[in-house]
């Protein structure tokens, strides 16, 4: 049981830290902590992946130590090295959620400087009020 | 309304985060060196990256090399993003019509 | 069946009106007379090109002519057999009295959109000749399909309320219609893998009793709105809304006949007799049938308006025809075939009377004709003509059609439909023969009296040219156009021998 | 250069888009011919890859030399090939249509506006193209960031919209990686066909089943299907409609694609008939959809938040038929994926160019619109018919299949209810084409309308505008007839052998 626990744990972990941020994006009202939350939930996925390339038994990252010598090659063993392709593939999609955190602030601006509020529940009050007496006309979002 | 709303959201997260859980329990221990996600492609890109590439990073060889359309997509994401940035952001201002 | 041409003939005639449509709305309203010649010019081809089919049909050669796969096994396909070649005929020969009289009768009463009017007319007809022409039942739903949306614009052509109701109405039945008729034609071909058209029947030895009576259900259901059927016929007296002349072709020619030969294809042509002699639905099918014909025919008495009267005897008829073909006796059939061709004459001509005299002196209740057979005489004459045929009387062509029914019916021995046969008879001798007594002998209304005043040739000569035919195939009935044989032919391909 | 044409059909718009800012800087008047220069090349290699599929079967192209389970593949068979053809299409429609629309929706930004409709093409492009399931992930997340960009610039609400679909699709996407994650860390592979010889011996394996749950429920959320469609309304209509043009048609069509790629090339069908009951889910859902879609745009007034409530039942129509797992049901599935992308992508057109003359979108304004715009609204006819299913127009074949399929299947509700969508549709239909054709009740009371020809004028809309309209009303005319041809020669390869 605690074998299974250890060998388990880091996931659950991961899987916690997950769910909060999910629980942000969908429960909170306020869109700032709603971004927030996007991003715990982003960085929690990125965590799990990169777990998945530890190898236990003194792997070190993979970076050839002694590349420069000829024989080299010949040396390297697979146990010795961390899996790179989790890293690799994080690479991308901690860009990726760096970019989608940068247009969802973009939007952010935008809503803020429309509805001078950024919670969900105050803006949509307005949009109910204004959809009242006209109806939606074309905007220039930067207006 | 909101709490109920809460409600749901909390339901919807803790059933997404069981099923996630429930996964785990075929995973391989963690760090366990023989995982199929260290033994199957992997390995053959830490003894060959380096011979291939000339690259003694194997993450930069798998990067920049053996998954480089990856690298252009993320490049790409990342000028999509600053586009889409700048496209929603930027202010024209009236005078600019006049000039053309 | 015998010899199999490959022709490109019948898609000709479907394509010609088509083509047609779209130069009459190119021509637009700016030049009327070259627009209207398009129709007549359309009208004219078609007939040659249907015409030209008679003869290798009889001698018992089907033309055949295939466009493109639609699915496996399934192609958009044209075969010309002697039953499709019937309504062909009959569809391509009554466009062309019916073109004279549309522009007659759209011209003297300034109508509106009349390029609309004329456009939609060509694409219904180009439609109907699909119908006619299918070689399996989905190329005969495709036109089908084709044909109900067409004739829309028609129905709400006069853009008043009452129109947009009845468009609406005639839409929500139709196209409901065409969703049932999907599922039906989908079962079947989930069920034999074919959907061609083939004498006497294809579905026999596929799927079980059950599902196949709710198949025929579905089928008679789809097909059964546009012809009338009576717990779905709401939507044809509403459609009467439509300018005179489209309820002449189309309410009593070309849709109401779409629906009719639909469910002749699917009783003969899909089940075939003996598998409906299996099933034993014919007596429940011809049950439901011949109590429309007895409804129809009473609810036509209680009607006041001309054209609703007129509706309610198509109802009638239209069921008598499906009650003939549904005895599945060869009599009965011969002369419920038969009556598709000999009812369209007369009941174009009673429309063709009614837009004459509506044209005229914008009269249209039964009660405000008193008297006018005096001033319009050719009007009133060909609408005795073709009521006397409905009612079965000698030498009209109804009087043909309704002898081999009754013959059919005593030779099932189910008098009780020779008795609905001869009650609908004089269901029609009682709401027919009122019209022509008080425009005859009536005192005319004040507003009227004293003159005597035809509507414009271009009304009064189609009108006199179908009444004369009715007689004329009354007492020919292999006049020009060699309808009895071609009936007689269509039921042996059914029944075989 | 033929051996090049998958790298050609990602790499030429990717370029593109990236030179698209500086020639937009030197002359912002320039960036229009640029785009649609620049859309000609994937146009050109995506028929080209069709063709060659059809001559040779599937081919595969392995970016920088690298063999597939290590490198990036790109695989192009029968059902890939026929997508990169219809997203070119319509891309490039789409691309001549936005020169009016998008220079008077995005005045001064145009070339800002033109990359990222070409970064959005090349997305969608890349998701169909790549065999590499985190190559999928990297264009899922290029079209999607664009597609955010593009949409947040629209009406009032847009801002709102956006941020919405941001954080769902965001969800959407990142429960895709997970799946991703998953199944690599029961396999150790990411490659589609690699997996796929991997994974059925993993069939029973918790973490396969948990991979899968999240890669159909992320896929799900793109596809906007019920009940996971509730940001696509919002999204669709405020967007501009130089962008919904683009976006609306393709972001699902694609997502139903990448659902196909995972439950029949990623996972053998089989797993979905014995070790799933995921098609009873999705068939379900689907039902739901078509229901809730029909029903909610019945009560719209605005008709492009009605399209877009007719879209999420569309997406109903295209899982229905993934669901019954039959070949008549796949079958109408993707064919439904080609007319339903022709269809939308001509409504879309239209009520641009409805907005563009200043019209309404309220069904109130299109009162006798026929005589201001006839040829927009007879592409609107001949999109309404499709959509009610009336042949000869595309629709009627694609739910000729999908109700072959529900009747093949026995799932008599799902037959019943793809029959009902139809009358549904063409109740929402023909209520504008009354208004649009017919004068107003007024005046026919007044006798105005009864004097003489009433002079039809021309639609005065840019050539820009009418011509896509009018070749996409034509395709969907030719796409009917043609259906057969279509499914004997791509789609019919396209379904797993074992139905």
């Amino acid at each position: 049981m605690t074998e299974y626990i250890l060998a388990k744990y880091n996931y659950w972990i991961y899987v916690v830290l997950m769910m909060i941020g999910l629980y942000a994006m969908m429960g909170k009202r306020n869109l700032v902590k709603k971004l927030i939350g996007m991003n715990i939930f982003q960085t929690s996925i990125i965590l799990l992946f990169v777990s998945t390339g530890v190898k236990k038994g003194g792997a070190t990252v993979p970076i050839l130590m002694h590349a420069g010598h000829e024989h080299g090659a010949q040396l390297i063993q697979v146990s010795d090295y961390l899996n790179p392709l989790p890293h690799v593939l994080m690479l991308t999609a901690i860009v990726v959620s760096i970019a989608t955190t940068g247009v969802a602030l973009a939007t952010l601006i935008l809503i803020y400087k429309r509805y001078h509020t950024l919670e969900e529940d105050e803006i949509l009050a307005i949009r109910r009020e204004s959809r009242a007496y006209k109806t939606p006309r074309i905007l220039n979002p930067t207006d | 309304m909101r709490n109920w709303f809460k409600l749901i959201s909390m339901a919807a997260v803790i059933i997404t985060g069981a099923l996630l859980i429930y996964g785990t329990h075929d995973m391989p221990a963690w760090g366990d060196p023989d995982s199929p996600a260290n033994s199957h492609v992997s390995p053959r890109y830490i003894t060959e990256a380096t011979k291939k590439t000339a690259t003694p990073n194997i993450v930069s060889a798998v990067l920049a090399d053996y998954r480089s359309y990856d690298t252009l997509g993320e490049s790409a994401v990342i000028f999509t993003a600053s586009i889409s940035c700048f496209f929603l952001l930027r202010r024209i201002r009236n005078k600019e019509d006049h000039n053309d | 069946m015998g010899e199999v041409i490959y022709s490109a003939k019948p898609l000709w005639a479907v394509l010609v009106s088509m083509g047609a449509a779209f130069l009459i709305l190119l021509t637009g309203e700016k030049a009327r007379n070259l627009r209207e010649s398009w129709t007549i010019l359309a009208a004219l081809i078609k007939f040659g090109l249907v015409f030209s089919l008679i003869k290798p049909v009889l001698a018992g050669k089907t033309i055949e002519y295939t466009l493109i796969t639609l699915l496996p096994g399934v192609a958009l396909q044209f075969r010309v057999d002697a039953f499709g070649l019937l309504f062909g005929v009959v569809a391509a020969t009554l466009w062309i009295p019916t073109s004279f009289y549309s522009i007659g009768y759209v011209r003297t009463l300034n109508e509106h959109g009349q390029s609309r009017y004329f456009f939609s007319f060509a694409m219904c007809l180009s439609a109907a000749i699909g119908v006619a022409f299918a070689g399996n039942l989905l190329t005969l739903l495709i036109f089908y399909e084709i044909l109900t949306i067409a004739t829309w614009p028609l129905v709400i052509h006069h853009e008043d309320t009452s129109a947009i109701a009845g468009g609406r109405k005639y839409l929500v039945y139709t196209l409901t219609a065409g969703c049932i008729l999907l599922l039906a034609i989908g079962i079947t071909y989930s069920l034999a893998g074919t959907l061609d058209f083939v004498g006497g029947g294809f579905l026999a030895g596929h799927g079980s009793p059950g599902l196949l009576i709710l198949l025929l259900t579905l089928f008679i259901a789809g097909f059964g709105v546009k012809a009338g059927i009576m717990p779905f016929h709401e939507w044809l007296p509403s459609a009467m809304v439509a300018p005179t002349p489209v309820s002449a072709l189309l309410h009593a020619v070309a849709v109401v006949k779409a629906g009719v030969f639909g469910c002749v294809r699917v009783i003969l042509f899909v089940f075939g007799p003996e598998l409906l002699q299996q099933l034993g639905v014919w007596t429940i099918l011809a049950g439901v049938v011949a109590f429309t014909v007895v409804a129809a025919g009473l609810l036509a008495l209680g009607q006041d308006h001309l054209k609703r009267r007129l509706a309610f005897s198509t109802i009638n008829n239209l069921a008598l025809i499906i009650l003939g073909v549904s005895l599945l006796s060869k009599n009965a059939m011969t002369g419920g075939i038969l009556h598709i061709a000999n009812h369209a004459f007369m009941k174009i001509t009673l429309f063709f009377c009614a837009g004459a005299i509506y044209a005229k002196t914008h009269k249209d209740h039964v009660s405000q004709l008193d008297g006018l057979g005096r001033q319009m005489p050719f009007t009133f004459a060909a609408f005795a003509i073709a009521s006397m045929g409905l009612c079965g009387l000698p030498p009209v062509n109804g009087f043909i059609s309704k002898w081999f029914l009754c013959l059919g019916a005593v030779e099932t021995h189910q008098i009780v439909f020779l008795f609905v046969i001869l009650t609908s008879a004089m269901l029609d001798v009682a709401f027919f023969f009122p019209i022509i007594y008080n425009g005859f002998f009536k005192k005319p209304l004040p507003d009227v009296a004293g003159k005597v005043d035809e509507a414009p040739l271009l009304m009064v000569l189609p009108l006199c040219f179908t009444a004369l035919f009715s007689v004329v195939f009354g007492i020919f009935p292999n006049a020009f156009l060699n309808f009895f044989n071609i009936v007689r032919l269509a039921v042996t391909n059914v029944l075989g021998g | 250069m033929s051996d090049q044409l998958p790298a050609l059909i990602i790499v030429a718009p990717l370029l593109g888009a990236f030179l698209t800012p500086i020639i937009g800087w030197w002359n912002r008047h320039l960036s229009h011919p640029w785009v649609l220069m620049v859309l000609t090349i994937p146009l050109y290699a995506a028929y080209s890859s069709l063709f060659k599929v059809i001559k040779n079967g599937p081919f595969g192209y392995n970016l920088g030399g690298w063999a597939p389970p290590w490198g990036i593949e790109y695989r192009i068979d029968y059902l890939s090939a026929m997508m990169l053809v219809l997203i070119t299409t319509i891309g490039f429609l789409a691309a001549i249509n936005a020169k009016s629309a998008g220079n008077t929706e995005f005045k001064g930004k145009e070339a800002q506006f033109y990359t990222l409709f070409l970064l959005q093409i090349t997305g969608f492009l890349g998701i169909v193209i790549t065999g590499d399931l985190f190559n999928v992930f990297v264009f899922l997340e290029i079209s999607s960031l664009s597609g955010y960009g593009l949409i947040a610039h629209g009406e009032e609400g847009a801002p709102m919209a956006t941020f919405n679909y941001i954080i769902i699709g965001t969800i959407g996407a990142s429960f895709y990686l997970l799946g991703v994650g998953y199944l690599y860390m029961a396999t150790g592979s990411l490659n589609i066909a690699d997996l796929a010889t991997l994974l059925p011996a993993l069939y029973h394996s918790k973490m396969v089943l948990v991979g899968f749950a999240f890669f159909t429920t992320g896929v799900a959320i793109k596809m906007g299907l019920f009940p996971l469609h509730i940001w696509m309304p919002d999204a669709y209509t405020t967007a501009p409609n130089s962008v919904s043009t683009l976006i609306a048609p393709l972001m699902t069509k694609v997502a139903a694609y990448l659902l196909i790629r995972i439950l029949f090339t990623l996972f053998k069908p089989d797993f979905a008939l014995s070790v799933v009951p995921i098609a009873t889910i999705l068939g379900w859902l689907a039902v739901a959809a078509i229901v809730v879609g029909g029903v909610k745009a019945l009560a719209q007034t605005d008709i492009k938040r009605m399209v877009t409530y007719i879209m999420v039942a569309e997406v109903g129509y295209i899982v229905m038929g993934i669901s019954v797992m039959n070949r008549a049901g796949l079958t109408g599935a993707i064919l439904h994926i080609i007319n339903d992308a022709c269809m939308l992508l001509c409504l879309f057109l239209v009520i641009g160019a409805i907005s563009f003359k200043g019209h309404g979108r309220e069904i109130y304004h299109f009162q006798n619109l026929n005589k201001k715009m006839p040829l927009t609204m007879a592409a609107f006819v001949i999109v309404a018919l499709s959509m009610c299913g009336i042949p000869p127009a595309c629709g009627f074949f694609s739910k000729w299949y999908l109700i072959m399929g529900t009747i093949v299947a026995k799932q008599w509700v799902f037959t019943a209810t793809l029959l009902a969508s139809s009358l549904i549709n063409a109740v929402l239909f023909f209520r504008i084409i009354e208004k649009a054709y017919l004068a107003p009740p007024e005046d026919v009371a007044a006798g105005l309308d009864h004097t003489e020809a009433v002079i039809i004028t021309r639609d005065k809309v840019p050539l820009t505008m009418i011509v896509p309209i009018l070749i996409s009303a034509a395709i969907i005319l030719i796409l009917g007839p043609l259906s057969g041809k279509i499914i004997e020669t791509v789609i019919q390869h396209a379904v797993p052998a074992i139905f």
